[in-house]
C-alpha cells in the first residue's frame, strides 16, 4: 500500500493538468486550422492583432472568473464597460489638469475607482439584497448601458483634444521591445487574476464559496463579502479593460460593449470554470477569449464561408471545440 | 413502508435460510472481490455470502472498505477483479438500477435523496405511483408517511428533505429503499444519525424482513447493536476480510479486537471532575425560530455538558442559533461579556466553534482536497504575507492525520473520497484547527469506528482538561453517560430537564426526551 | 382649438445615426412645441422591430392625432403601421418603407439605394483603370441589402472588383477588427466603401495602425460631423462623404405639423437626396452640435 | 414531538405559497403603479394588447422553466424562433398547397416539428456530448441566427401572398368571445406546462434532475432522456411562439427574436424557478413575462422618463420587483 501512496498523487496531478491544459490544446487545434486556412494568420502582425484585440475580453473574462467561480455571474460588464469609457472621456475632455500625462493617469485611476464602485453596486444588491445575481446584473446592465446613452445624448462621446489623444493611442498602439501593451496586460491580468484564485485566502474562500455556501458559512467564511469582493475585482477588471479599450478608437457609444458579457461568460466557461462555482481556471479563460477571437479572425481571413453563415460556422466550431476538450480530458 | 404492504415481493423460497449455510442456500455472494481506485487497492480478495433470513454484519475501522465493498454488491461500483452471483449463478451487475431490479437496495451511508423534492417525491421517484397520466400524489403522500410511521415518526412527507433534519433524510432513505422490490437489503450505517428510539423500530423492521425470508447486510460502529442483530459477522481490516463469525458468542470486546487487531483499552476515559469555576459560556433565555425556545444553561471551564433529545427535538437548531448560523435570539455570554454572534465567523473570534452534524452538506468541501478542508476555518493562521502557507498546511494535515487517526491511502484526495468515518475526523480536525474556548460538537462520533471513538473521546477529556467548555450533543446515550459530567435533555424545542452524576443513566434521559415514563406507563411531566 | 398630439417612434440610438435621429428628434420635439403653443409631441425610442411594434400600439392607446414613424424593418412594422393608419391617424413614414405605399399619408425620405448608388459612382470616377476594393456591410436587415445591392449593380460592368464584404454590424469596434483582418488578408487594397461613418472611425485606425499606405481613400456614408470635418479638412483618405442626414427625422415633422396645425396639404413623399458631400460643399452638412 | 412535527409542514406549507404568489403580487403592484401613471393603461385595448404581445416571451419562458428545471439553460430560443419563422414563412410563400387554410395549418404543423427537431439537436449536444448547455445553446444560437440570414440573404423573408397574410393575420389578432387568441395561448400553454411540471412523472423526474443528478440515476431515471425531452418541449413551445408571431408580423428577418433568450430567462427567474435547477414555477414565469412586458408598456405611456433613460428605469424596476418579492416571501 505504501507503494500506491507514492504513486498516487502522480496520477491525480497528471489528470487535473490535463484538465487544465485541454483548452490550450483546443487553441492549439484552432491555430492549425488557421494557419491551413490563409499562410497570413501566422504572420506577426496578424497574431499581434489578435491578441491585442482579445485584450478586453480576456481582461474581462479573468473578472468573470472570479465572480462565477464564487458562485456568481456579472451579465453587466459590456454596458459597464461603455459606462466607465464614457466616463473616463467625459473626463479627459473636461480639461481639469494641463499636462496631457497627467491627465490621461489621472483618467485611468478614474476609471479604476468607478470601475470598483460598479462592481461594488452589483454585489453589495446580489449579497445584501439576496437576489439572484443573474437579475441583478441584468437589471445594472440596463441601467450602466442607459446611463451611457444618457451622458452622450444618443450619440458617442468622443475624446476632443487631438494631443491628448494621440498621446493616450501609445496605450494602445504603443509596445514594449515589441510586445504590444495590450498583451502585456492580458499576461499581467491573469498573472494577478491566477495569483489571487490559486495562492491567496481570498482566492480558497471564493472556491469555498462557489462550491458549497453552507460549509463556507459553517467555517466562519463572510460569504456576502467574499462575493461582494469578487464583483469588485470584476470592477477593477472591467476598467482595466476600458483603459486599453478608449485609446483605441478614442470614442464610446451606446454601441460600445454590446455582447461583451456573453463572450466573456463563454471564454470563461470554455476555459475550464465550472458555471454553477466552486472551479475556477484563470487561465483556461485566457485560452477561451483567445479561442474566441481566433475563431472569428480565421473566419474573416479565409474565404470559404459565405458572410451569412460565418455565425453558424463559428457556433459549430465552439461547440467542437469543447466536445474535443472533453474527450482529450476523458482519455 | 411497513414491509407487509409490499405485494410484489419476491417470495422467499422457506425451504432455504433456517438450514444452516450450504452453497446452494446463498442469495447473494461475492467472490475474491477486489477494488482499487487508481493505483491504491482499497478492497483485496474479499468473498461474502449471505442467505435469505440472514443478518450478516460487516465490521471493520473507518476506511476498511465496508462501504466499498457494499457499493461493488449493489451495482454502484464495478469491482477490479473477483465476481458476483445472485442464487449461485453468476451475475454482472449493470449498475444500481439493475441491482434494484434484481431485488438488491442499498441504503447509502450518506444521503442519496434530491434535496429539492419532498419525502413522498423522493420514495417513489422513478415508479411514481399513476393514476392514468396524472401522479397520484395523496396515495403517494400516504404510503410516505405509513412508511415513515413504522420508525414512530410522523415526518412531513410534503416538504422538500432539504428541510429536515438529518435523521429524518436518513429515515426517508431507509423507506424509500424499502418500497423497492427486495431480497437483499443492503444497510450501511443506518443507525449513525438516529436515536435509541428510532434504532429500536429499525432493529424490529430489520427482524421482520429476516422472518419473511430477506437477506441482509448490516454495517455499523455500534457493536452492541451488531451483537443483538446479527446472526453472522464478518470483519474487515485494510480491504482484507480478517475473520467470519457466527454472532452468538460473539461479544463486541472480540468484535472490536478483530477490528483493530489488538486488545482495546476502556472505551471512555477516566472520568475527571469538572474544576468547580464560574461558568464560562452563559446562555439564558435563548430560542431558534420554530425550532427551539427559551434555552437557558451555562458550561463551566473544564466541563463536558452533554444535549440529548429525540430527533426532532431542537437541539441542533438550538446552537446553530446560537452561532448566528439560523434565525434565533436571547442572551449569550461568554466569560461575563454579552455576546453578539451574527455568524459563525463572530463566534469563531470570541473563541467558540460549532461542529456540525451534516459533514456533507455543512461540514467540508467534498470536492476540495484534505489540506484545503482542514485549513478552510484557520486560514488566517495559514498566510505568509497573503500567500497560503501550503508548506505549512500540509504540516498541520499531517499533524491532524496523526493526532485524529485519519486513515487515507493519498494525501492528495479529495475529501468526497475519504470514508464517511474518517470525514467525520477531518471535520473534527478541521476546527481544532482554531483552538477554541468554546466547542460544540454536533454528533462527534456520527459513523466513526470504535478505535477511533476511544480516541475521540479521549480527545473530548483533554480538551476539558485544558480547561476548555465542551459541550456535545448525542443520539447515542451511552457516550453521553460516559464522557459527560451533565446532561441536559431536549424535548420539542424545550430544555425538559437535567441529569447529573450517578443520575446520568440512559433510564432517566428517555424518560426526560419522550416526556414518559415506561416503567411507570404515565406522563412524567 | 383642441390640443393636439404628434408621436414620434424611432429606434433606439444604438449607433451613430440611429443616436442621430433620437437627438434631432428630440430638439425638434421642442421646437414644435413653442412653435406651436398646446401641440404635444411625445417621442419613443424602441430597441428593435418587435418592440417599435409594441411601441406604435401603446402609442395608439394613449390617443394621437399624427405619428411619425422611422421603423426599424419596414417589412415587419408595415402591418403595425396599418393599424395606426385605420384608426384614423395621420402617418408619416421616414425613411424606410416597404413595398405597400397605402399605409402612409406623408413619406420624408432618405434615400438608401442611392447611398449605394453614389457612392459606387464615386469609386467609378475615382478609380476609372478599376481596382480592388473591400466593402464593410451593416446589420443583416433590409436598409443594408438595399444599399449593398445599389452599390453592386453601381459598380457593373466596370474594373472594380470588390474582394471582400463581410458585416461591420454598424459597430465602430466590429469595423476596426473587419478592417483590420482586410489589411491582412489581402495584400492590396485599393479604397475601402464602408456604409456608415461611424464604422469609417474603426476602419480609419486600423489603417493608421497598418501603416498601409496602397488604400487610396475611403468612402463612407450618413454625414455625421467627424466625417464631414474630415472632407472639408480636405483628408486625402476621407475625399467624400454620402450624404444620408438624421436630420431627415426632424423634416418629417415639421412638414407633418404644417399639416396638423396650419392645414397645409403636405401628402406625399418627400425624398432628400443621397447627396455627395465633398471638399467644395461640405460647410453646409457641418452640425457642430450634433451629437453625430 | 408530534405537536412540533405537525406544525413544520404548516407553517412551511405556508411559506411555499407565498413565494408561488410572490411574483404575482409584484406583478399587480407594477400594475397599480401603471395605473397611476396613465388612466389609459387600465383599458381593455391596452391590456390586451399587452397580453397578447407578451405572448412570445411567455410561451417560450414556459419551456425555459422546464429546461432550467432539470438543471439545463437553452440561449438559443430567440435565434431558433427566427430560424423556425424563416422557414415557416418560405414555406408559406411556396404555394405548395393551394388552400389558404389549409396552407396555413400545414406551415403550423411544419413550425412545431421544426421546432422539436431544434430542441432535439440542443438537448442531444448537451447531454450526449456532455457539454455545457450555456455553450452548446449559445453555439446553436450562432447556428440557427446565420442559417435565417443565410436563408433571408441578409435581408428580411415576408409572407408575399396578401390573401394567405390576411387569413393568417387572424390567429394574432382574432378573438374568441373578446378574448384575443394569443391569450388563449398562454393560458393554454401555461397550463399544460404546469400540468407536466407538476402533475406528470415526466415533471417530476425533472426536478429530480435538476436537484440531484446523481439521486436521479440510481433511481434509474434515464437523466439525458430527461433531459432532452425537456429541450424538445422548449423547442415545440418557441415554435407555438412563432406560429403566433409570424401572422402579427407576417415576416422574419435577423432581428427578429433577437434578446428574446435573455427575457425568457428573466421571466422564469423573476417567476422564482432557481437558475441551478430542481424548483420551478410555471405560472410564476407568466407573472414574469408579464412583469417585463408591462414595464415596457409603462414606460411607454407616461411621459415621465427620458428617453435614454428608460433601459435605467426598467433595470431599477426589476431590481427593486425581485427585492419586494423576497421581502414578501421572508414575511
Ligand atoms: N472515489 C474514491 N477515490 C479514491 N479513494 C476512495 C474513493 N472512495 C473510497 N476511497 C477510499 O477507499 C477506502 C475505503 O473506503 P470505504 O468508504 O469503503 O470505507 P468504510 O469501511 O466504509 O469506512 P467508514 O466506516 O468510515 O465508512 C478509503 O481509504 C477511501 O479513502
Ligand atoms: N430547514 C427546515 N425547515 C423546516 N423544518 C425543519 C428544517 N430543519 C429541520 N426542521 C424540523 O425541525 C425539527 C427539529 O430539527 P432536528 O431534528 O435537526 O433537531 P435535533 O434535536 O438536532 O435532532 P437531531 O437528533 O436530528 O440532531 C424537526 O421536526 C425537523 O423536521
Ligand atoms: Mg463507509
Ligand atoms: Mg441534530
Amino acid at each position: 500500500m505504501t507503494q500506491a501512496v507514492h504513486d498516487a498523487p502522480a496520477g491525480a496531478a497528471r489528470r487535473i493538468n490535463l484538465g487544465a491544459v485541454a483548452p490550450f490544446l483546443a487553441l492549439i487545434l484552432i491555430c492549425a486550422l488557421g494557419a491551413a486556412a490563409n499562410a497570413r494568420f501566422l504572420s506577426f502582425d496578424n497574431l499581434t492583432n489578435v491578441l491585442a484585440r482579445s485584450t478586453f475580453i480576456a481582461t474581462i473574462a479573468v473578472g468573470q472568473t472570479l465572480v462565477i467561480t464564487g458562485g456568481g455571474l456579472d451579465l453587466s460588464v459590456g454596458a459597464m464597460a461603455a459606462f466607465v469609457a464614457g466616463l473616463e472621456i467625459l473626463f479627459l475632455n473636461s480639461g481639469l489638469i494641463e499636462n496631457a500625462t497627467l491627465l490621461i493617469v489621472s483618467a485611468m485611476a478614474l476609471s479604476l475607482a468607478v470601475g470598483a464602485l460598479c462592481g461594488l453596486f452589483n454585489g453589495l444588491t446580489t449579497t445584501v439584497g439576496k437576489i439572484e445575481p443573474f437579475i441583478v446584473t441584468l437589471g445594472t446592465m440596463g441601467i450602466f448601458r442607459s446611463l451611457l446613452t444618457w451622458l452622450a445624448q444618443g450619440g458617442s462621446i468622443t475624446i476632443r483634444d487631438s494631443e491628448v489623444r494621440a498621446a493616450y493611442r501609445q496605450v494602445y498602439f504603443g509596445d514594449l521591445f515589441g510586445v504590444p501593451y495590450p498583451v502585456l496586460v492580458i499576461v499581467g491580468v491573469a498573472i494577478v487574476g491566477a495569483f489571487i484564485l490559486t495562492r491567496t485566502a481570498f482566492g480558497r474562500r471564493v472556491r469555498a464559496v462557489g462550491s458549497n455556501e453552507d460549509v463556507a458559512r459553517y467555517s466562519g467564511i463572510g460569504v456576502a463579502r467574499v462575493r461582494t469582493l469578487t464583483y469588485v475585482l470584476q470592477g477593477l477588471c472591467v476598467a482595466i479593460a476600458v483603459v486599453i479599450y478608449v485609446p483605441r478608437l478614442s470614442s464610446a457609444s451606446a454601441a460600445t460593449g454590446l455582447g461583451w458579457e456573453l463572450m466573456a461568460i463563454t471564454a470563461v466557461v470554455v476555459g475550464g470554470t465550472r458555471l454553477k462555482g466552486g472551479v475556477g481556471r484563470v487561465w483556461g479563460t485566457i485560452a477561451g477569449a483567445l479561442i474566441l477571437e481566433v475563431i472569428g479572425n480565421i473566419m474573416l481571413l479565409s474565404n470559404v464561408v459565405s458572410e451569412y453563415l460565418i455565425g453558424a460556422v463559428q457556433g459549430a466550431i465552439i461547440i467542437i471545440a469543447m466536445l474535443a476538450q472533453r474527450l482529450a480530458r476523458n482519455r | 413502508m411497513s414491509t407487509a404492504s409490499a405485494p410484489n415481493q419476491p417470495q422467499p423460497d422457506s425451504s432455504r435460510g433456517r438450514l444452516g449455510r450450504g452453497e446452494s442456500e446463498f442469495v447473494l455472494e461475492a467472490v475474491g472481490l477486489s477494488r482499487s481506485f487508481g493505483p491504491i487497492e482499497v478492497l483485496g480478495d474479499v468473498s461474502l455470502d449471505v442467505c435469505a433470513g440472514e443478518v450478516h454484519a460487516i465490521i471493520g475501522e473507518n476506511g476498511a472498505g465496508k462501504s466499498t465493498l457494499m457499493k461493488i454488491l449493489s451495482g454502484h461500483l464495478s469491482p477490479t477483479r473477483g465476481a458476483l452471483k445472485l442464487d449461485g449463478a453468476a451475475v454482472d451487475l449493470a449498475g444500481p438500477v439493475d441491482a434494484e431490479r434484481r431485488g438488491i437496495v442499498l441504503v447509502h451511508q450518506e444521503i442519496m435523496l434530491a434535496p429539492d423534492l419532498t419525502i413522498a417525491e423522493n420514495m417513489f421517484l422513478g415508479r411514481e405511483i399513476r393514476r392514468g397520466l396524472v401522479l397520484d400524489d395523496r396515495e403517494m403522500n400516504r404510503r410516505a408517511f405509513e412508511a415513515m410511521r413504522v420508525f414512530g415518526v410522523e415526518a412531513p412527507v410534503n416538504l422538500p428533505v432539504e428541510r429536515l433534519s438529518i435523521a429524518q433524510r436518513q429515515l426517508a432513505q431507509i423507506a424509500r429503499a424499502l418500497t423497492v422490490p427486495h431480497r437483499v437489503v443492503i444497510f450501511d450505517e443506518p443507525t449513525a444519525s438516529l436515536t435509541p428510539v428510532e434504532t429500536a423500530a429499525l432493529l424490529r423492521l430489520i427482524g421482520d424482513l429476516k422472518a419473511r425470508g430477506v437477506a441482509i447486510l448490516y454495517i455499523s460502529h455500534r457493536l452492541e447493536e451488531v451483537k443483538a442483530v446479527a446472526d453472522v459477522v464478518t470483519v474487515l481490516r485494510d480491504g482484507k476480510k480478517v475473520a467470519t463469525r457466527p454472532a452468538a458468542g460473539l461479544e463486541p470486546v472480540d468484535m472490536a479486537r478483530l477490528m483493530v487487531g489488538r486488545d482495546l483499552l476502556a472505551l471512555y476515559p477516566p472520568r475527571v471532575a469538572a474544576p468547580s469555576a464560574a461558568p464560562f459560556l452563559d446562555v439564558a433565555g435563548f430560542g431558534a425560530d420554530g425550532f427551539a425556545e427559551d434555552a437557558s444553561f451555562s458550561v463551566r471551564p473544564g466541563e463536558i455538558l452533554g444535549f440529548s433529545g429525540l430527533v426532532g427535538a431542537g437541539r441542533t437548531e438550538l446552537f446553530e442559533a446560537l452561532f448566528g448560523l439560523r434565525k434565533g435570539a436571547g442572551a449569550i455570554r461568554l466569560d461575563g461579556k454579552p455576546q453578539q454572534w451574527r455568524d459563525a465567523r463572530a463566534a469563531m473570534r470570541a473563541g467558540a466553534v460549532y461542529l456540525t452534524e451534516d459533514r456533507k452538506g455543512k461540514g467540508l468541501l467534498l470536492e476540495e482536497t484534505l489540506a484545503t478542508n482542514l485549513t478552510l476555518a484557520a486560514l488566517d493562521g495559514f498566510q505568509r504575507g497573503p500567500v497560503v502557507d501550503r508548506a505549512g498546511e500540509a504540516r498541520a494535515l499531517d499533524t491532524a492525520i496523526q493526532r485524529f487517526d485519519i486513515r487515507v491511502g493519498d494525501k492528495g484526495l479529495n475529501a468526497g473520497q475519504m470514508s464517511g468515518g474518517n470525514q467525520q475526523k477531518l471535520l473534527l480536525a478541521k476546527m481544532m484547527l482554531l483552538d477554541p474556548r468554546v466547542v460544540v460538537i454536533d454528533e462527534p462520533t456520527r459513523g466513526i469506528d470504535i478505535g477511533a471513538k476511544q480516541q475521540i473521546y479521549r480527545f473530548i477529556a483533554a480538551m476539558a482538561g485544558e480547561g476548555r467548555s465542551v459541550i456535545v450533543i448525542s443520539s447515542e446515550m451511552a457516550e453521553l453517560i460516559g464522557v459527560c459530567h451533565r446532561i441536559i435533555v431536549m424535548r420539542n424545542g424545550r430544555i425538559a430537564g437535567e441529569v447529573e452524576g450517578e443520575a446520568m443513566t440512559e433510564h432517566a434521559i428517555v424518560v426526560l426526551a419522550t416526556g414518559v415514563d415506561a416503567t411507570a406507563g404515565e406522563a412524567a411531566t | 382649438q383642441q390640443a393636439k398630439t404628434i408621436a414620434v417612434s424611432v429606434p433606439t440610438a444604438d449607433h451613430g445615426w440611429t443616436g442621430g435621429v433620437v437627438y434631432h428628434a428630440m430638439q425638434e420635439a421642442k421646437a414644435l412645441e413653442q412653435r406651436y403653443p398646446g401641440l404635444k409631441v411625445i417621442v419613443k425610442t424602441s430597441p428593435d422591430a418587435a418592440a417599435q411594434a409594441n411601441a406604435l400600439e401603446d402609442l395608439t392607446t394613449q390617443g394621437i392625432d399624427a405619428l411619425v414613424v422611422l421603423p426599424h424593418d419596414p417589412n415587419v412594422l408595415t402591418d403595425p403601421i396599418r393599424k395606426v393608419k385605420q384608426k384614423g391617424t395621420f402617418v408619416t413614414v421616414v425613411d424606410r418603407i416597404a413595398d405597400d405605399h397605402s399605409i402612409y399619408d406623408l413619406y420624408v425620405g432618405g434615400d438608401n439605394p442611392g447611398l449605394g448608388a453614389r457612392a459606387a459612382e464615386y469609386m467609378k470616377k475615382a478609380m476609372p483603370n478599376g481596382g480592388d476594393i473591400v466593402v464593410i456591410r451593416g446589420l443583416p436587415i433590409p436598409i443594408d441589402k438595399m444599399r449593398v445591392d445599389a452599390f453592386n449593380d453601381g459598380l457593373k460592368g466596370t474594373k472594380i472588383n470588390v474582394i471582400d464584404s463581410q458585416f461591420g454590424n454598424w459597430s465602430r469596434d466590429d469595423a476596426f477588427k473587419v478592417m483590420q483582418d482586410f489589411l491582412t488578408k489581402h495584400p492590396k487594397i485599393d479604397a475601402a466603401w464602408v456604409q456608415d461613418d461611424d464604422m469609417a472611425v474603426g476602419v480609419f485606425e486600423a489603417i493608421a495602425q497598418a501603416k498601409r499606405t496602397d488604400i487610396k481613400f475611403v468612402v463612407a456614408g450618413a454625414g455625421s460631423k467627424d466625417m464631414v470635418k474630415r472632407v472639408m479638412d480636405g483628408d486625402p483618405m476621407m475625399p467624400v462623404d454620402v450624404l444620408y442626414s438624421p436630420t431627415m427625422v426632424a423634416v418629417a415633422m415639421d412638414v407633418t405639423a404644417l399639416g396638423l396645425e396650419d392645414k397645409i396639404p403636405v401628402r406625399g413623399d418627400y425624398i432628400l437626396k443621397a447627396s455627395l458631400i465633398d471638399k467644395a460643399n461640405a460647410k453646409d452638412f457641418y452640425f457642430k452640435d450634433s451629437p453625430f
